[in-house]
């Protein structure tokens, strides 16, 4: 056993484990948890498959915001777990049929792969010999997907003006900017000189 | 089982990945934030595939689609949170089991 | 002139329907018999030189015809592929006969109508439904192919219809009605696949042309296949016509709707359902004689069933009270005479019949009208008796018919009334026919004879007779079996009765007895005239000597010379059975209402099966009420509650409905509201894909 | 790796797109600045852009390959992204009457829908699996957004919360096989797949693959069993939202599935055939037996597109120019049906507030005749009786089907659409033949304006549109292949 | 634009303009409908005269179709094209001729939502003249399965209290019927080539396919038709129907079935004709007798009418699969004279259910001392209805019975009963509504026929008895197509002229 086959093994071990308890687990801050190590182990899996930029992303991304905003979720709606219904797995039985045929189907799949050598040869973007994984994608992500790069990003825009509007609430004793009004302010308005008589307030 | 890490090794995990996604979809009936988590493993499985079948074929392609993948798995799961929040706020409740108003 | 003979009437009949509320009953009337008296002597003026002359003027000998025709065309009809159906009026001596009998008759019960109903407050309709019988009656014997002649047959059959139910508040008239048009329509059924049957294998549907085709058949008949099996074609298309021969002319089986019929008026009777249209059958296998000759199964059918007849109607007639309905069996029975005649072959003899038995049998209805005219609407004989003196001409009107129904004359010698010649002819013939058959028709003919006889003088005896039995006169206190009998069974007449002129309104019926108008007696005299002299003045062209015969009819029915001449050449005995049967009958009626009044309640009382066999008509109309009226019902309401609204709505359609409500119901279950079974059902779905992508797409090979 | 893009002209045939991009960026700006009571102006502008963005690709040929091959823009592109931005327009203007109530109201809306609308050209001019991935995603997560924009309403965040979680596991799958086609072809690019299958055949990873994607484009056309969240989501959501998302978003998804299976698997025609009959013939029968029980008027419209997705199925089952062809003039109609049913739902409103149940329209041809008839009209369009235009779209698709001699996929289409009569039916008969239980209010102007063009078009399909419509369809599907 | 061109577009499209119109009258309440009223009276009137110089126009001895436009339209598949041969003409003839007398009939008894109505007659009556006129296999669909729409909303709408199942019986069993037709129609396009029922006709199908489609095509005659045990769906449409329902209904819409026949089973599907000639028959002769005797215990006036119109159908089925000459005649002939005694029969009923709202038989009674006009109109069409020679309806039943006896004895035999039985319940009904004693109080003040009723009723007599003297002017407009309908199906089927069957000496 190769060193990298017995990290593979280990990473991913670990990897369905912890996704095998993010389902599992009663308490969803555990899933939290247990999410996020399974993403830093997938992250291991990623660099064993020289996939390094990726595996880097994932823990920044994933595990730095994506689960703590998942955490960050889960405390914030101070939902009492203990209280809630335990999962009647009425259903498991044939859930677990289904799930099961499915998953030997995916295995059958995993364990036919053949791919001819005329596509092999000839990669459609081949990995640069000799350059990083890092600069590699970044040599064709601004040039050849820069359709794909820009839609990624209005799929961003969309998130956040989706969260903006679904989530934002105005509370009334907030103070909070207004461009509107605040563009909108004359002078007239805003200042007013007023006499004050001595011995009398406004 | 040769000593190499094949391709098989990797697609077998996404599998297994993937399955457990979707275990945690339908088997779960405690809460909604837990489904929001099992679609990121389906994610991951996905990832897990590209990235292993870019290695394999030796093309980047896979690896810009598992990039791509990750970042719109973020704005996803933004959206998502928001509206359980709102959700939230309407019913007091994430049990899968209450979000029932509408069926027939 | 033909034009005019035959559609005078109909003008008439337009007239008085259409414009009748408008113009008045009086013009109605006057318009409608002055026209048909035009035709009635148009008629005359073409048949008096076919009978005396030189035969009809006009008429034309057709290359490939069939004797001297005179034809004229109106217009198109239908005219589809081979067929070339037109509006042909068509006149040979056949129909000259019949034009004389037809226009004569009703332009005289026209005239006796207008005495007869002139209380009633639809007068002009009725008038305008007798000009319309006449004009489909015209139309009948004018055919010059089969369907014009089935247009006549169906046109006389709304006529009657009409007529039946002339008095159309009564239920007892409007059954009959329906009836006779519905009897009258089984009939119809054979008549019209005979049409089919002699179309198909004759290739025309004009009778010129189907004679043609026939006389060319040869020795071969050709077969047919008619329903499961293949038949001589001739014989299944002959009987087929015949049915509807037997419908029209009420023979055996088809003859329940001629008593009931009697709930017309009477002068509908006399016209219709003696003189005219219950011969349309005869007339129609006259017509077709050629078609008949070639089928001897047939013919033997033919006689068969008018041999019955003439005895089966015989005697119902022995027991019947309703002086018309006495008449009305009378009818059936000479009708079977006639069919004995056409079918032993000779063809002349039974429309020798036809022509006689017109004039008589009309003055026999047309007399019991005058009765019941002066009986103010009564019409069971029981309550009669004794009117001779109170209707004398009446009274010597019905004698003179009786004798002619009888056939009194002496045999051997030119004396005689009408029936007497017409009907020993026919007798005559049936005995010259000769083998099994032959004998049997002779017999039941004679004794048929015998029959009427005793009905007819039984009804001169039980009317004009012994003492007044109305209401006034022991009604109340006569325990009569056969009054009693008359309870039980519900006798239509009897409610009838209680209709319209009730003699209880009018005190003594018998009191109140007067002697009809005129109008009402002229008619009675003419025909008269016909009843004593028609038979003598005519045997000469109708039986007496084949060569005259031949000539007379001039190729328009067929004539078998070995018949008639033996015919003329039985024993003596023969030719005096009618005659010696008369007398018995005469004799037994006479001992049995004059002279000893008690015997008949004792006949009836020892054999009370056959006399309610008998006065109950045979139980056929009970028997078809059974096997045909109910069952039609049974099915008809089977296949609607059972079929229609049980198996189709019920079962199918609507229960088509509730499965689908149950599927639905179901698949609305599935859309749980849960997210996990939706997501439960994606993965099903995709899991199965899968699965049948593996098995079914060959993967794994 | 150089961009092919050369000068600002040669990114013409992206034109459409890179509008809505600075459009919706503008608005958004325009919207956070102005008033909040002109707010309204911004879906105003959004639907004269989308309005003239419509015309201007419907009269603009211009057709190519771009960005490296992730973008395709022809005939069949042109058509589908007319229809998108027209039914996207409609939709939006449904969400003017009301639009307080129905939370329609805010500037974000309409950013979200042109955002959802850039997403679905995406779709529609995807021709590699990432642009594919991409234009769905930026779809949906709008409309999820939007399917819960009234925000204070348990029924609208439970309607965007189930299609949220759905749509995720679809995406889910829909990547998994994309990921199963990248690995079993090396390639993302349609054109590239098509040759790599040629070269490779059919192997159990690619067929595995065909499946989850198409799994993942069938939940988006809420075809059977994918669709368990329309009914829900169409009730839940509001009114406008249920209209923009029954239109534009089924008629990219269509689009996508053309492209994909037409284009990219056409070497293995045989097995996604199998898998689009599946689908059609339960999207049909179950569509056709599920609305039978339905009392709300939202649900049975859910089911109604469910069932018309099957039947468009049905002429893409038959993997033919004609099927295409069929499909094309299919969404069109469909989408003409859809916009005036929705203009209906919106209109009918008592004093108590909008009309949600069948039921509830009672008597309406005596108080509304106008809006009763129209929706007579759709009701028989929907079931496809002639003269209307709905069965002149069953008979391009069938036709379809029949040439391909799929014959019982057509006997259980026409069977189901005989199914399907029943509940069309009911509620012409509430309308009509019941008597009237409430007073119904007056129909607002923009609403009656699209009923009437609606209808209009259903009823004189044949000598109007019809002609025209299908030679475009026809040239559209010849482009495709 | 010449005569020819546009004569058949114009008869066929001047009622949807009718339609626009009363659409756009203005105003509501008593004075606008009477303008709507008059507008569709016009409308119908119009069209029916220029129906009248269409049929003088048509030239009989012509085999083929005439006025013919072809013009390709959506696509490469459905086609603007019509024309009329000796077949179709006088259906439009007929449907025109028609439509005025709904209108007229309606015009006091229809009192709700006039406008509606008259736009839905006006445009059911486009439709059914473009079933006749259309040669194009799809737009004969679209005409076709048009008609059930404002059929379906005349019943629901205007009918009586069951008005709604009969609706939706109505419905469904035609559409269901359609759809397989709908699909034997791509099949045959596929197969074909074209749409144009002109090719069409030309076209020789394979025999496998031929029997497939000609089931399909049976499955959607049949029902409307209808052919028992499809019929379910009549006798409660007429029953709930409106007056000027039920009228259009029998003497129109059946004949869309019979149409059908004619047009595609027999010519483009010979083979199979003729193998399933036999099926038709005993369909055709249990419609006969097996109707015939659920009328006879009917209750309700209009639905023992509608039995007979499902028997007198079956005389129509019979005769065109006899296909010979006379068969198919007589069918085309009685399906033109049921048209005109059925609606006439109809507006019958109609007449007596304005001024007593019963169609029950046992509430009638007697009404000839009150309303003789009356009864004499009703007697003219019973007796039509029976099939009395001197009649319309004798014509075709004749022909029809002649045609197949030549070819199946048998069929003939059964169907002859049909005379016996139809004699049976239209006197059984006529005695019980008209004859009898007038007892019934309700009854006692019933007035005469009004000049309305006389305008609607009075010509139908005429023609009734004028076209049972005279048949000649239809026969010989349909003559020459029929002879080469039945030239082309002999030689199809391979048939010697099938007239005399008789069996070799």
């Amino acid at each position: 056993m190769t060193l990298p086959l017995f990290f593979f093994y280990v990473f991913g071990t670990i990897t369905v484990a912890s996704a095998l308890m993010v389902i599992a687990s009663r308490n969803p801050v555990h899933s939290v948890l247990f999410l996020i190590l399974c993403f830093v182990n997938s992250a291991g899996l990623f660099m064993l498959a020289g996939a390094e930029f990726l595996a880097l992303i994932l823990v920044v991304v994933y595990v730095g915001a994506v689960a703590v905003l998942f955490l960050f979720v889960v405390m914030m709606l101070d939902v009492d777990f203990g209280s809630m219904r335990q999962g009647i797995l009425q259903y498991a039985p044939i859930g677990l049929v289904v799930g099961i045929i499915l998953l030997l189907e995916l295995l059958l799949v995993a364990g036919s792969f053949v791919i001819s050598p005329e596509i092999a040869a000839s990669p459609a973007v081949p990995m640069g010999i000799g350059i990083d994984n890092t600069r590699a994608l970044g040599q064709i992500l601004y040039t050849r997907y820069i359709y794909v790069f820009q839609g990624a990003g209005a799929v961003l825009l969309v998130a956040m003006i989706g969260a903006i509007v679904l989530t934002l609430r105005h509370k009334p004793n907030v103070k909070r900017q207004d461009p509107a009004t605040q563009v909108a302010r004359r002078a007239s308005e805003t200042m007013e000189v007023v006499k004050v008589k001595s011995g009398q307030g406004l | 089982m040769g000593l190499e890490i094949g391709l098989g090794h990797y697609l077998t995990v996404a599998a297994i990945l993937f399955t457990l996604g979707v275990f945690g979809i339908f088997l779960n009936r405690k809460n909604v934030i837990i489904i929001l988590m099992s679609v990121e493993l389906i994610l991951l499985a996905v990832n897990l595939n590209l990235v292993a079948f870019s290695a394999h074929l030796g093309d980047l392609q896979g690896q810009v689609f598992a990039l791509l993948i990750l970042t719109v798995a973020a704005a996803e799961a933004a959206i998502g949170l928001a509206i359980l929040v709102i959700f939230y706020r309407n019913r007091g409740s994430i049990a899968v089991d209450d979000i029932n108003m509408m069926k027939g | 002139m033909i034009q005019a003979i035959v559609f005078l009437p109909l003008i008439g009949a337009l007239v008085a329907g259409l414009l009748g509320r408008t113009i008045g009953h009086r013009p109605s009337e006057l318009i409608t018999t002055t026209l048909l008296l035009v035709a009635a002597v148009l008629s005359w003026v073409v048949f008096i030189p076919v009978a005396f002359g030189d035969g009809l003027a006009g008429a034309v000998v057709e290359e490939g015809g069939h004797g001297a025709v005179l034809k004229v065309e109106i217009m198109r009809w239908i005219q589809v592929g081979d067929m070339d159906l037109r509006w042909i009026l068509r006149v040979d001596t056949l129909t000259a006969i019949m034009l004389v009998v037809v226009t004569t008759v009703s332009s005289l019960v026209h005239i006796y109508s207008i005495g007869y109903m002139e209380e009633d407050p639809h007068r002009s309709r009725f008038f305008a439904y007798l000009s319309l019988f006449t004009f489909a009656m015209l139309m009948l014997v004018t055919a010059d192919n089969f369907l014009q002649m089935f247009f006549g047959w169906e046109g006389v059959g709304l006529a009657s219809y009409l007529l039946i139910g002339f008095w159309y508040t009564r239920p007892a008239a409007n059954a009959a009605a329906m009836k006779a048009f519905v009897v009258n329509r089984v009939g119809d059924f054979g008549f019209a696949l005979g049409i089919f049957g002699a179309f198909m294998v004759l290739g025309h549907i004009d009778f010129d042309g189907a004679f043609h085709a026939v006389s060319e058949l040869g020795e071969e008949l050709p077969t047919m296949q008619f329903l499961a099996w293949n038949l001589d074609a001739m014989t299944v298309i002959c009987l087929l016509l015949f049915m509807g021969a037997m419908g029209k002319s009420a023979q055996f089986l088809l003859h329940t709707w001629l008593p009931d019929a009697m709930e017309g008026p009477t002068p509908v009777s006399a016209l219709i359902h003696a003189a005219t249209m219950v011969t349309a059958g005869v007339f129609m296998v006259a017509r077709l004689s050629p078609l008949f000759e070639t089928s001897p199964f047939a013919l033997a059918v033919v006689i068969t069933i008018g041999a019955i007849t003439a005895f089966f109607a015989a005697t119902i007639g022995l027991v019947q009270n309703d002086i018309k309905r006495v008449i009305a069996y009378s009818t059936c029975s000479q009708l079977g005479y006639m069919f004995v005649a056409l079918g032993v072959g000779a063809y002349s003899a039974g429309m020798f019949h036809l022509f006689t038995h017109a004039f008589f049998k009309a003055l026999l209805f047309l007399g019991a009208g005058s009765v019941i005219h002066a009986m103010h609407h009564e019409q069971d004989m029981r309550h009669m008796g004794g009117l001779r003196k109170k209707i004398p001409i009446t009274y010597a009107m019905m004698m003179i018919g009786t004798l002619a129904l009888t056939g009194v004359g002496i045999p051997g010698t030119s004396i005689g009334f009408a029936g007497f010649f017409s009907k020993d002819a026919i007798i005559e013939s049936a005995y010259a026919y000769g083998g099994t058959l032959g004998s049997f028709a002779f017999w039941m003919l004679v004794v048929a004879a015998l029959f009427t006889s005793f009905y007819s003088w039984r009804l001169v005896h039980l009317t004009f007779h012994g003492s007044p039995r109305d209401a006034q006169h022991g009604h109340s206190e006569h325990p009569d079996p056969q009054h009693a009998a008359l309870e039980t069974h519900h006798e239509p007449v009897d409610d009838d009765n209680a209709d319209d002129h009730g003699h209880a309104h009018h005190g003594s019926a018998y009191d109140n007895a007067h002697e009809s108008p005129a109008v009402m007696l002229w008619p009675l005299y003419v025909l008269a005239i016909g009843a004593v002299l028609s038979g003598v003045v005519f045997y000469g062209m109708f039986f007496h000597e084949v060569e005259h015969i031949e000539h007379f009819f001039a190729g328009s029915i067929y004539v078998d010379h070995e018949l008639i001449e033996a015919a003329h050449h039985v024993p003596l005995w023969v030719k005096w059975s009618a005659t010696i049967a008369m007398i018995l009958g005469f004799v037994t009626a006479w001992f049995m209402y004059i002279r000893s009044p008690e015997t008949p309640r004792g006949l009836a009382e020892r054999n009370p099966g056959l006399y309610s066999f008998l006065l109950n008509k045979w139980y056929f109309d009970e028997l078809y009420n059974v096997i045909f009226v109910r069952p039609a019902l049974w099915i008809g309401r089977a296949f609607w509650r059972g079929f229609d609204d049980w198996l189709i709505d019920g079962k199918l359609t609507e229960g088509l409905g509730r499965r689908v409500q149950n599927v639905t119901s179901w698949v609305v279950r599935l859309q749980s509201g849960y997210l996990y079974h939706y997501a439960f059902a994606m993965l099903i779905g995709v899991a199965a894909i899968l699965t049948w992508a593996i098995a079914a797409g060959g993967l794994l090979q | 790796m150089n961009s092919d893009i050369v000068s600002f002209a040669s990114l013409a045939p992206a034109y459409p797109e890179l509008v809505l991009a600075v459009a919706s960026l503008v608005l958004l700006l325009v919207g956070a600045i102005i008033n909040k009571e002109r707010v309204i102006g911004i879906t105003y502008a959004a639907i004269v852009l989308l309005l003239g963005l419509a015309v201007y690709v419907a009269i603009t040929p211009s057709e190519g390959i771009l960005f490296n091959g992730v973008f395709i823009a022809d005939g069949f592109t042109r058509y589908m992204k007319t229809l998108v931005l027209g039914a996207s327009a409609f939709a939006l203007m449904l969400s003017l009457p009301h639009a307080e109530e129905n939370g329609t109201h805010k500037y974000e809306y309409a950013v979200l829908a042109l955002l959802s609308t850039l997403g679905m050209c995406t779709m529609v001019s995807a021709n590699d699996l990432m642009t594919l991935y991409l234009g769905i995603e930026l779809q949906s997560l709008a409309v999820y957004v939007l399917a819960a924009i009234k925000r204070d309403s348990g029924r609208a965040t439970e309607a965007g919360l189930k299609y949220f979680v759905l749509g995720a596991l679809s995406s889910g799958m829909l990547l998994y096989g994309a990921s199963l086609i990248y690995g079993f072809t090396g390639n993302t690019n349609l054109q590239l797949i098509v040759a790599a299958i040629a070269i490779e055949g059919r192997s159990i990873g690619l067929i595995f693959g065909i499946v989850f994607l198409l799994a993942g484009v069938a939940f988006k056309l809420s075809a059977v069993p994918f669709h368990m969240w329309t009914p829900d989501v169409y009730e839940g959501a509001p009114t406008p939202v249920t209209a923009f998302l029954a239109t534009a978003p089924k008629v990219a998804a269509m689009a996508l599935l053309i492209r994909l299976v037409m284009d990219a698997l056409q070497p293995v025609t045989g097995d996604w055939q199998q898998i689009i009959i599946f689908l059609s013939i339960a999207s049909m029968v179950l569509a056709a037996f599920a609305a039978i029980g339905q009392r709300s008027i939202k649900r049975l419209v859910a089911y109604s597109s469910i069932g018309h997705v099957g039947f468009a199925l049905v002429g893409l089952s038959s993997g033919t120019a004609v099927g295409v062809e069929g499909v094309a003039i299919y969404m069109a109609i469909y989408v003409t049906m859809t916009v005036g049913l929705f203009a209906f739902v919106l209109s009918v409103r008592t004093d108590a507030g909008p009309v949600e149940t069948i039921d509830g329209l009672a008597g309406l041809s005596r108080e509304r005749p106008f809006a009763a008839a129209i929706m007579a009209i759709l009701m028989f369009s929907l079931i496809g009786l002639p003269p209307l235009a709905g069965f002149f779209a069953k008979w391009h698709v069938f036709l379809a089907a029949v040439e391909a001699q799929l014959f019982v996929l057509a006997v259980i289409g026409v069977l189901a659409s005989a199914v399907s009569a029943f509940y069309y039916l009911r509620v012409v008969k509430v309308m009509y033949f019941d008597d009237p239980v409430a007073r119904f209010e007056k129909v607002p102007g923009e609403l009656t304006a699209i009923m009437a063009i609606s209808g209009f078009l259903l009823v004189t399909y044949y000598f109007t549109v019809g002609g025209p419509l299908a030679s475009v369809a026809h040239a559209a599907a010849g482009s495709l292949l | 634009m010449t005569f020819e061109n546009s004569i058949l577009s114009i008869i066929t499209f001047l009622p949807l303009l009718g339609a626009v119109a009363v659409l756009f009258v203005p105003g509501r309440g008593g004075a606008s409908d009477n303008t709507v009223r008059s507008i569709a009276l016009l409308t119908t009137l119009v069209t029916f005269a220029l129906s009248l110089v269409m049929w003088a126009a048509f030239d009989p001895s012509n085999a083929g179709f005439q006025f013919v436009v072809d013009s390709a339209w959506i696509g490469d598949n459905i086609g603007y094209r019509v024309g009329v041969d000796g077949i179709s003409v006088l259906f439009v003839v007929l449907t025109a001729l028609l439509m005025p007398f709904c209108i007229l009939s309606s015009w006091d008894s229809v009192g709700t939502r006039v406008r509606e109505y008259m736009l839905v007659f006006l445009v059911l009556e486009t439709l059914m003249l473009g079933v006749f006129v259309t040669l194009d296999l799809a737009m004969f669909y679209v005409f076709f399965e048009g008609t059930l729409l404002p059929m379906f909303l005349i019943i629901g709408i205007w009918g009586g209290k069951r008005r709604i199942q009969a609706s939706y019986k109505f419905f469904f069993y035609t559409f269901v019927g359609s759809v397989l037709m709908l699909l034997a129609m791509m099949a045959m396009y596929w197969d074909a080539g074209t749409t144009d029922i002109q090719q069409l006709l030309t076209h020789s199908f394979p025999t496998g396919m031929q029997t497939w489609l000609w089931l399909a095509f049976f499955a959607s005659f049949a029902v409307k038709m209808p052919m028992w045990p499809f019929h379910r769906w009549l006798p409660e449409a007429h029953v709930e129907a409106p007056t000027a329902g039920s009228v259009i209904l029998a003497a129109i819409l059946l004949k869309l079935g019979g149409y059908g026949f004619l047009r595609f089973s027999l010519p483009m599907f010979p083979d199979a004709s003729a193998q399933l000639a036999n099926f038709v028959f005993i369909l055709s002769v249990a419609a006969i007798i097996v109707t015939s005797l659920v009328a006879l215990v009917q209750e309700d006036m209009k639905k023992l009418i509608a039995y007979s119109s499902v028997a007198h159908m079956g005389f129509v089925t019979m005769g065109i699969f006899a296909g010979n000459e006379l068969g198919i005649q007589g069918a085309i002939f009685q399906m033109l004279s049921h048209g005109l005694i059925s609606g006439a029969l109809f507006l019958c009923v109609g007449v007596v259910y304005d001024r007593m709202h019963t169609r029950e038989i046992s509430a009638y009674g007697g009404l000839v001392d009150n309303m003789p006009r009356y009864a004499f109109a009703f007697m003219v069409f019973t007796m039509a209805n029976v099939g009395l020679p001197g009649t319309s309806g004798f014509v075709g039943e004749f022909l029809t019975l002649i045609g197949v006896f030549q070819v199946n004895t048998w069929v003939a035999f059964g169907a002859a009963f049909g005379v016996i039985f139809s004699a049976a319940y239209a006197l059984w009904l006529y005695r019980r509504i008209i004859f009898g004693a007038l007892t019934k109080d309700a009854l006692k003040g019933m007035l005469d026929l009004s000049l309305k009723e006389k305008v609607v009723l009075y010509p139908l007599i005429v023609m009734v008895i004028a076209f049972g003297f005279y048949p000649a002017p239809i026969l010989d407009t349909t003559a020459g197509a029929v002879e080469a309908l039945v030239a082309h199906y002999s030689s199809s089927v391979g048939l010697e002229t099938a007239t005399v069957a008789a069996a070799a000496h």
